[in-house]
């Protein structure tokens, strides 16, 4: 053992609160300490070069440098170390600097600590090893799952920069949420004018293979290294030959309530979900087909000019590997029917705000004029009762939506555009319209538009000849108001979704209670999930509007750009190991490990012993703190080497 | 009793041809004890035995980890067991923590009223001469060459059994005798309680002495049914270096300090570590204590419920009792 | 008041003249309560100005009418100074005002108020400024409370804040000819 | 054989005290085995230390502990004793970080040796696996320093992979000036190996030496040693004409601490050195 | 001649003697009897055999054999030193009290560790120093079988007195010169005749009350049938219950096995001798994984054997006194009599 | 004077360390009194840890991570809080001042927080210590000075 110990004087940094020179000489009289050094800034060029020399020419092995903090410039004299010839893991750093000289004031007092610090380090640093980063070859390929605009938008960045991606999209069409839109805030521009391009743009891109129809059924690997299965569900309609001329969704006798429309009109069971949809293609609800069920009916088939009906096709499962993913599953309405007060789904003129979408837009049910369900009659009054299922702990969504305020306020404007007599009334209870242009946005549909907004939740909705009577309140007034009106939208609150969650469990990456995918930190690493190379875009991971699910469709497809521009990944070497020969097999490891890293493993004499996948261990040693007999151990900061840190600290002379 | 042991036989006969072997109690040395055996042949039934003295934990037979296969049980062996309730906790326990299998155990539960401290009858009459016992449910009577002495059982029972929670058998295939009811709500941690009546210092003394008798021989980690570890356990390594060789009041302190700690959350309080201790020391205090805390901040008490999670191995974003 | 305030009701036709006669937009408001918090007579009346500018936004107008808001309001301007939608509330207020004389909304209660500001204008029309000891004396006796703040007189003199005589400012000429084109 | 006279006294007269030593070389041997040169600090100590092939030494490094190893080195060297090291527990581990001029403690010889003196004018086979051939090192320099008094010598060594195999230098010596037929092999086929392949018991059948004459040593793992037996009792080998040591934990090396024995026998005074027909006589144990 | 001294006197004579020697006397401590660092103030007891042997005396649980101390010189930093110092204690001892089976465990001791091997340097300086004062044992208890071992539980070789109580006075027989050097003469009176009478009765009627549950042989012969039963199955079947703790060989007056390991304090440290037992799984396991006595009746087996067989090979002598120790302390109830018994019984 | 107690610090890379670093470029003075040992994560605390360092000599336990939610490995510190917690109800029972533990959570932006949280616990620590309030034995004050503890009494019984 020969350890080299520097301190490092940091200009004065150092030296005006900590006596260096006595903290070097100290040095000297640790076991296996065979050089001590001062340097005025060990990080500079002359002090790096001095520390390789050293260890050059005193054949260290061991390297203590009392310095900065480590979060500074640990990586630096890892540099050193490697230069010299050294493994850049028998570097150990004390922190004479942050945590010492900038924070004592009495020279003795900050001395004596320097000392301990250096007795901790030598102490730590005789028990480390030398450990070697494995390196995994890198996979260039690039799984989205989920085709709304934020899969769309992530798709195309990576695929634009050369890269091949494949799109996983378990509808029949790509387009999600934002095509079911009709204008879009701030700027009230049509949806469909500007995702459709994008639509087509991907389906046609060279880099991008589509598979809508399709599932992700199972995940396995790790970073750079995914095996994926897709299930790609039977359409029942060839897609080689179809034409997408659309003749048989005329034809068929089926009439089922069409999801693209919220179920405000019917679709039948071969149907194209919306004019625009990508791929324009029909597909063959299964469950409701007379020919599949029963045999019988097959008009479909008959009429198809190109023969593209194929009821004898089956579900296809591709196995594919990936570098990357990136999740854009997007969101749901939560289910509002809890809430009782406002109609149970009893009143057919309390719809969805996503529903009003559907009237509002020219390619919806109504052909773009407002009709209440009901009757097919233009609403004269129309409410909007915002936080249906927000802000809202007693129903257990105490969060915000954060878009309701603004379609809201669209929804006033685009009501008052198409019925200029109408009366809107928006029940808020905070607007929130943080973003650029929203406020003004918001502003004008009260101003220009004449918005009445009430400033109170609604309490009950009911009927009374013929009317929808809103029962709320004006906080603003401190009184109890009522409203009368023809149409009410519920602005319902977003939640993550039930096939999120069972898709996170495929992936191993870790969701909220309401379905939304947690980020790996809620700051600085917004795009990232839990699990390395698993990336997150959109309002899969919290409610979001268009622009900001654009931005971090954006922000997750650089992620992955990063990644795969390396063909090789260096994983970290301070992960855990397991000691075969000490695991007795109780797998606690295993229980609390939170990137299912540790897996069973079963030895040639039959037992069973735990063993880590390196490239999934993220390096917090839960396990080692966890397991009784030491068997695991998380390198860098095992047992041994922290108890020797301590020792160091407890058996040392005193100056 | 002796009813009982006659439904006893029965069932194990009955058993018998399920399992390859029963692990029942037969004899000891004196009349006072008994001993663990194991039934392999129906013809070794009439060994077993049940009486106010069958102590032991079985369970702690149970994890293949202590004992590799082929050396006490082959891998694949059926095992028949006789469990009261408190050792029944212990096998929960395995059970929760996926190292015994079910499928592989044939459980014999019974009512159990209290085992007999065969030590508190020391001071009364040397019980290392003791050549007969009569003994019925109130009181038993014992008898040296040179002297006799009568006691009232309730007396006698073993510390655990007078804070008893769990008389019957909680997990188990066939139940013999009616169920015990517990006629009154006994705190289960009074013997940490009363330790905890001394001062800080106090305690600390206290300690001190108990951890100076200390041998090291180990039977306290050996003979629990959760220290399944054996040969890898912590306290038998160098690397790390957790432990001292040394055998004296420090270094045994931290010796059962560290045990304690791997047995937090997991201690089903069936007392063996200090029935076992040759140096009558009250080892399961410590864990009995992390037991106490455990039931205070998440209502968790190891070896009732199968299938929870262990407080240790989980958490909640808000803690009701941690602030 | 405290009636369920039926929305479907509302009176458009006060909407309408309130924003015509006052030329602001109601709807400007956005309820921030600046206003209120500027205003010195606030805290002594029923409906503080914010209030006023949410009622006339529901179109209710009786009780705005009849609230003596109106009447109290100094004209200080603080509100339209500080309002960040740039909404005249002082003109609101001056509208609101006249339709109330217009409308033959004025109860018993509020005479002295009108008398007040009867007495206020005269004494400036006089002296082109507050005349207070005068302009006091006189209300009180009119109102048949002659002892009333009495008390204040004497620290009010010490601290010479009340002065005996008028003073009166320079050019009463131009003065009278404001009021003058005023009246017209 | 070594008796029992032959005993190590320590300073002072006790045994469980060792003599200081230095670590005047040493050097990489296969990826995890290190062999080191000692020499007592004592100059007078170190010109008289002598030893028998087939004795070992316990070596202190105060503070990890006391391990027992077999002196390699040649009965004629003087000036120094050399040990291999594999890396293994806490205290191997800990003399792999050592560098040469540290101080360490030295308790030896300690144990019998190899009766070469009953090998004189017979064919000498020698089996080694890995680590094994360390013992059989001194023994095979003592026997070339008087070569003509034994008749062939065949020594097959084998190891997990060529990066395995120890003392290479002295396998291409004792080939080339010692008239020794040499037979490397390893576990399995390795690109650029131009000798052997195959599990050393394996090689032995296919070599197949002659019983006549003959005496066979062996050393290496235990599970090598086993198959290694049957082989050569296969061949013909008669109990006394084979010869094997044993690797036990010892801790004290003087048969007082109780853990290395197999029956009545201790490794550590009364091995490590038996003849198969010794060990058939104790209870089997291995 | 024997001399005698009534109970009340002997506090007296412990005080005197703990002047001249460190005095070991069993104590009363938490239900149990411990042999301990005679102390005035907390008396002594003479009513039970006390827990653990008397073996820790002479043969501590830990024992410092050597300090080391490295030293560095700071202007010579790649230069460490070594001191070495070997610790042999040199304490006049008295074991005062204890049972004949616990005096024929330190005869025991002494045939292994100085006998015709390796000399242990500590036990032996320990030994020359130390005197014994035997306790006659009259009521055996149920474990008892010193008997069957050649041993009897009123006669201690190898001790310096002996005493045998008689009521409320004690017996003092000097077996050795070094013995009767600690009978001071103002304590003691003589015997009255009928008292010895009674002494003589009553140790003829404890070894009756003993009952033999096995017979030996000679000691060869003993040595030769235990190794031919070593691969009775009965081992296995015996040993079932057995937890692999270490109570039987600690508690035991003849287990003597021992391991060595260093203790570091920064620079310095100790290397300790402590008790180990062949009982404990990890006890032969070795660097590479390997353990020749992985299964507990393998351990079982080989404490059994070594006192049956192999110290009788070796050492001449039989290691066990009898003292019932371990079958009274076996936490899973496993009496070796019994198995002595029924292996003898196959051959 | 007393001699500054010393306190050993557990804490995680990514918060508290960080946080104390924080309060170090912000030159936030603190008594000289906290050894930190920097672990990944609090996560990887084995309460035996900051049992060994009582029991060793310390005279404190600092421990610190990073708030419940915010961890960087998502769960590790709230883990870390049952067992520390556990820990800190379980030290009085063997005569261990349970004031001697404290653990903490610090941000990487509550350099101001360390500060305090270093010069509070400090002062109970110096509190404890003037009256030796607690330690795990005498032997445990004992270790940390220069003194040769390698001992050789023998006063066991048997």
């Amino acid at each position: 053992m020969k350890i080299g110990v520097f301190i490092c004087h940091c200009g004065n940094n150092i030296s005006a609160a900590v006596g260096v020179e006595l903290v070097a000489r100290h040095a000297l009289r640790l076991p296996g300490v065979v050089c001590a050094h001062t340097i005025h800034h060990a990080c500079s060029e002359p002090g790096q070069l001095l520390i390789q020399k050293c260890i050059r020419e005193k054949g260290l092995n061991r390297v203590v440098i009392g310095a900065c903090s480590p979060r500074v410039h640990e990586a630096t004299f890892q540099r050193v170390l490697v230069q010299a010839g050294l493994n850049p893991y028998l570097l150990e750093l004390a922190n004479l600097r942050e945590q010492c000289s900038w924070v004592h004031e009495d020279r003795e007092a900050a001395t004596r600590k320097a000392i301990d610090l250096i007795d901790m380090a030598v102490g730590k640093v005789a028990r480390l090893q030398p450990l070697l980063s494995s390196k995994v070859d890198v996979n260039k390929r690039t799984l989205v799952i989920g085709g709304g605009i934020a899969g769309i938008q992530a798709a195309l960045d990576v695929a634009d920069s050369g890269h091949e991606v494949v799109l996983v999209e378990r509808t029949p069409t790509i387009g999600g949420n934002m095509a079911r839109m009709d204008k879009v805030f701030p700027t009230l521009d049509c949806s469909a004018c500007i995702l459709t391009p994008k639509m087509v743009e991907l389906a046609t891109h060279p880099n991008i293979t589509l598979h809508t129809y399709s599932e992700v059924e199972q995940v396995s690997g790790f970073v750079g290294n995914f095996k994926v299965q897709i299930r790609k569900k039977a359409r029942l309609v060839d897609m080689e030959k179809c034409t997408g001329c659309g003749a048989c969704t005329l034809k068929c006798p089926i009439k089922a309530p069409a999801e693209f429309n919220l179920g405000l009109d019917k679709r039948g069971a071969v149907y194209i979900p919306f004019p625009q949809a990508v791929p324009h293609i029909p597909v063959i609800d299964k469950s409701i087909c007379t020919y599949v069920l029963k045999k019988k009916c097959g008009l479909c088939q008959k009429i198809c000019p190109t023969d593209a009906i194929a009821f004898e096709q089956q579900d296809e499962v591709l196995e594919e590997e990936f570098g990357a993913i990136i999740v854009a599953t997007g969101y749901e309405l939560m289910d509002w029917t809890v809430y009782g007060e406002y109609g149970h789904g009893k009143y057919k003129d309390v719809i969805t705000s996503l529903q009003y979408e559907r009237i509002l837009s020219a390619s919806g049910p109504t052909g773009g004029h407002i009709r209440r369900p009901s009757d097919g009659k233009e609403p004269e009054v129309i409410a909007i009762i915002a936080c249906v299922g927000s802000r809202d702990a007693a129903h257990g969504r105490p969060y915000c939506s954060s878009v309701c305020c603004m379609y809201s306020a669209k929804y006033a404007m685009l009501t008052r555009e198409h019925l200029p007599n109408s009366r809107v009334y928006i029940f808020y209870m905070d607007i929130r319209a943080y973003s650029k242009m929203y406020e003004e946005f918001v502003q004008r549909a009260q101003e220009k538009y004449g918005a009445n907004y009430v400033r109170g939740r609604v309490s009950k909705v009911f009927e009374r000849n013929g009317r929808l009577v809103l029962q709320g309140a004006d906080t603003l007034l401190g009184q109890p108001v009522e409203l009368e009106a023809d149409l009410v939208v519920l602005a319902v609150g977003i939640t993550g979704t039930a096939s999120t969650i069972a898709l996170a469990k495929k992936l191993n990456i870790s969701h909220d209670e309401y379905g939304f995918l947690t980020e790996s930190h809620p700051k600085l690493r917004p795009v990232e999930s839990s699990t390395p190379g698993i990336f997150i875009a959109g309002a899969c991971q919290s409610p979001k509007d268009i622009p900001l699910t654009v931005a971090q469709a954006s922000s997750a497809a650089s992620k992955v750009l990063g990644l795969i521009s390396h063909d090789k990944l260096e994983t970290s070497p301070l992960v855990a190991e397991v000691n075969i020969r000490r695991c007795v097999g109780c797998f606690r490891c295993l229980d609390v490990c939170p990137f299912s890293a540790i897996e069973e493993q079963v030895l040639r004499d039959g037992s069973k012993v735990a063993r880590v996948n390196p490239a999934l261990c993220q390096g917090c040693g839960l396990c080692s703190a966890i397991c009784p007999p030491a068997a695991i151990a998380l390198s860098g900061f095992t047992d041994d080497q922290l108890i020797s840190q301590m020792e160091g600290l407890c058996s040392q002379n005193p100056v | 009793m002796s009813e009982l042991l006659n439904e006893l036989k029965e069932k194990v006969a009955g058993v018998l041809p399920k399992v390859t072997c029963f692990i029942g109690y037969g004899a000891g040395f004196d009349p006072l004890r008994v001993a663990p055996v194991f039934i392999r042949k129906t013809e070794d039934i009439d060994r077993l035995q049940w009486n106010r003295f069958c102590v032991h934990n079985l369970a702690t037979y149970l994890p293949p980890h202590k004992y590799p296969p082929g050396f006490l049980f082959e891998a694949d062996e059926k095992i028949g067991i006789l469990l009261k309730g408190c050792d029944s906790r212990s096998v929960v326990q395995l059970l929760q923590e996926g190292i015994i299998d079910r499928r592989k155990l044939v459980i014999i539960g019974l009512p159990c009223w209290g085992m007999i401290d065969v030590t508190k009858l020391q001071g009364r009459i040397d019980i290392n001469k003791v050549n007969r016992v009569e003994l019925d449910e109130q009181t038993i009577m014992v008898f040296t060459n040179q002297a006799e002495v009568s006691a009232d059982v309730s007396e006698l029972l073993y510390d655990k059994c007078k804070a008893c929670q769990h008389p019957n058998t909680l997990i188990y295939d066939e139940f013999m005798g009616e169920k015990r009811e517990l006629t009154k709500d006994i705190e289960p941690f009074t013997q940490v309680s009363q330790l905890e009546q001394m001062g800080l210092s106090a305690r600390a003394e206290f300690w001190d002495k108990q951890f100076a008798r200390c041998i090291r021989c180990k039977a306290c980690r050996n003979v629990c049914p959760l220290c399944y570890c054996q040969n890898q356990c912590l306290l038998d390594t160098r690397v790390p270096h957790w432990t001292k060789e040394r055998v004296d009041a420090q270094s045994n302190r931290w010796f059962h300090l560290i045990r304690a700690f791997h047995l937090a959350g997991r201690c089903t309080d069936c007392g063996e570590c200090a029935r076992v201790c040759p140096m009558n020391i009250p080892i399961n205090l410590l864990p009995m204590k992390m037991n106490q805390e455990l039931f205070e901040l998440f209502n968790w008490r190891a070896g009732t419920r199968e299938g929870e999670k262990p407080p240790l191995m989980s958490f909640q974003l808000e803690e009701e009792k941690i602030s | 008041m405290n009636r369920t305030l039926k929305l479907n009701q509302v009176d458009d036709q006060f909407i309408k003249q309130i924003e015509q006669n006052s030329g602001q937009k109601l709807n400007n408001c956005y309820q921030c309560g600046k206003c209120t918090a500027g205003c010195p007579i606030a805290h002594s009346t029923e409906f503080p100005p914010h209030k006023i500018m949410r009622m006339l936004q529901l179109g209710i107008k009786e009780p705005v009418l009849a609230s003596a808001t109106i009447w109290l309001c100094l004209s200080c301007v603080t509100c339209t100074a500080r309002c960040p939608k740039e909404v005249d509330l002082a003109h609101i207020m001056d509208s609101l005002r006249e339709l109330a004389i217009k409308e033959g909304v004025t109860q018993a209660r509020k005479q002295p108020i009108k008398l007040f500001e009867k007495l206020f204008l005269d004494a400036i029309k006089q002296h082109g400024k507050l005349y207070e000891m005068g302009t006091l004396a006189r209300f009180n006796l009119l109102t048949l409370q002659p002892v009333k703040d009495l008390e204040l007189l004497w620290p009010l003199l010490k601290k010479g804040k009340l002065k005996f005589t008028p003073e009166s400012i320079n050019d009463l000429e131009k003065l009278a000819q404001i009021f003058k084109s005023s009246q017209s | 054989m070594m008796t029992k006279d032959h005993k190590y006294r320590g300073p002072g007269g006790n045994p469980y005290l060792p003599r200081l030593a230095t670590i005047t070389k040493l050097y990489p041997e296969t990826p995890n085995i290190i062999s080191l040169h000692v020499a007592l600090n004592d100059k007078k100590e170190m010109a008289g230390f002598s030893f028998e092939p087939g004795q070992v030494a316990q070596l202190s490094l105060f503070g990890a502990g006391e391990s027992t190893f077999v002196i390699n080195s040649a009965p004629k060297q003087k000036d120094y004793l050399q040990f291999s090291i594999m890396k293994a527990g806490e205290v191997t581990s800990a003399f792999h970080e050592l560098s040469v001029g540290a101080q360490i403690g030295l308790r030896g010889p300690l144990g019998n040796c190899f009766p070469y003196h009953e090998f004189g004018k017979k064919n000498i086979i020698l089996i080694a696996g890995g680590l094994g051939l360390a013992p059989l090192r001194p023994l095979m320099f003592h026997l070339l320093t008087e070569r003509r008094k034994y008749a062939d010598i065949t020594l097959i060594y084998g190891a997990r992979t060529p990066d395995d195999l120890c003392y290479l230098s002295d396998l291409d010596d004792w080939e080339d000036h010692g008239n020794v037929k040499i037979i490397r092999t390893i576990d399995r086929e390795v690109p650029g190996w131009g000798y052997k392949v195959g599990f050393v018991p394996t090689i032995v059948s296919q070599v197949a030496p002659a019983p006549k004459n003959t005496v066979a040593v062996t050393c290496g793992p235990p599970i090598m040693i086993k198959f290694v037996l049957v082989e050569l009792e296969k061949l013909g080998f008669e109990p006394h004409q084979i010869y094997t040591t044993l690797e036990r934990r010892m801790k004290c090396g003087l048969g007082l601490c109780g853990r290395c024995n197999i029956g009545p026998k201790y490794v550590c005074i009364d091995g490590p050195v038996f003849s198969l027909a010794e060990l058939k006589k104790l209870p089997n144990e291995m | 001649m024997p001399k005698s001294i009534t109970q009340d006197k002997l506090a007296d004579w412990l005080n005197r003697i703990s002047q001249k020697y460190q005095l070991w006397a069993s104590q009363e401590r938490e239900g149990i009897s411990l042999l301990s660092p005679y102390q005035p103030e907390a008396g002594f007891t003479l009513e039970r055999i006390p827990q653990l042997s008397a073996k820790g005396v002479l043969f501590p649980q830990s024992e410092c054999m050597l300090k080391y101390c490295y030293k560095k010189d700071p202007d010579n930093p790649e230069q460490t030193d070594l001191s070495l110092e070997g610790v042999e204690p040199h304490l006049k001892t008295v074991i005062w009290g204890i049972p004949p089976c616990d005096v024929a465990g330190i005869n025991f001791f002494k045939h292994v560790f100085t006998g015709s091997g390796y000399h242990d340097p500590y036990f032996k300086a320990r030994h020359s120093e130390c005197l014994i004062v035997a306790l006659a044992c009259q009521q055996p208890e149920t474990t008892c079988f010193c008997t069957a071992v050649g041993g009897s539980p009123v006669e201690s070789p190898g001790a310096d007195l002996l005493l045998t109580r008689i009521d409320h006075e004690y017996v003092v027989e000097a077996i050795t010169p070094k013995g009767a050097e600690l009978i001071d003469e103002d304590l003691f009176g003589m015997p009255e005749e009928k008292i010895l009478k009674v002494v003589e009765q009553a140790k003829k009627s404890a070894c009756k009350s003993l009952e033999a549950p096995f017979k030996l042989e000679s000691l060869p012969v003993t040595a030769d049938k235990m190794l031919k039963v070593f691969e009775s199955p009965h081992w296995k079947e015996a040993t079932r219950a057995c937890i692999s703790c270490g109570i039987c060989t600690f508690i035991c007056p003849t287990c003597y096995c021992f391991n060595m390991a260093d203790e570091a304090q920064g620079m310095c440290g100790e290397r300790l001798r402590c008790w180990d037992a062949c009982m404990f799984p990890g006890y032969t396991l070795e660097a590479s994984g390997h353990n020749p006595r992985l299964a507990k009746f393998q351990r079982y087996r080989n404490r059994l054997s070594h006192k049956f067989s192999y110290l009788i090979t070796n050492n001449q002598v039989l290691g066990c006194t009898g003292c019932g120790r371990c079958i009274k302390e076996c936490p899973a109830g496993i009496d070796m009599r019994r198995i002595i018994a029924h292996l003898l019984k196959e051959v | 004077m007393q001699p500054e107690p010393r306190i050993i610090g557990f804490l995680c890379h990514w918060c508290s360390y960080a946080g104390a670093d924080m309060a170090g470029t912000s030159r936030m003075k603190q008594p000289a009194s906290v050894r930190i040992v920097r672990l990944p994560c609090t996560g990887r605390i084995n309460p035996l840890l900051p049992l060994k360092a009582l029991m060793d000599g310390a005279d404190g336990v600092l421990i610190s991570g990073c708030h419940p939610g915010d961890c960087h490995y998502r769960e590790g510190n709230l883990y870390a809080r049952r067992k520390l917690e556990l820990l800190h109800r379980f030290l009085p029972f063997v005569g261990i001042e349970p004031k001697r533990l404290r653990y903490v959570w610090v941000s990487a932006s509550e350099g101001a927080r360390w500060q305090t949280i270093v010069e509070e616990f400090t002062q109970q620590v110096r509190e404890l210590n003037q009256t030796l309030e607690g330690y795990p034995s005498e032997g445990g004050k004992a270790s940390f000075s220069n003194e040769d503890n390698v001992s050789s009494s023998e006063d066991k019984s048997f």
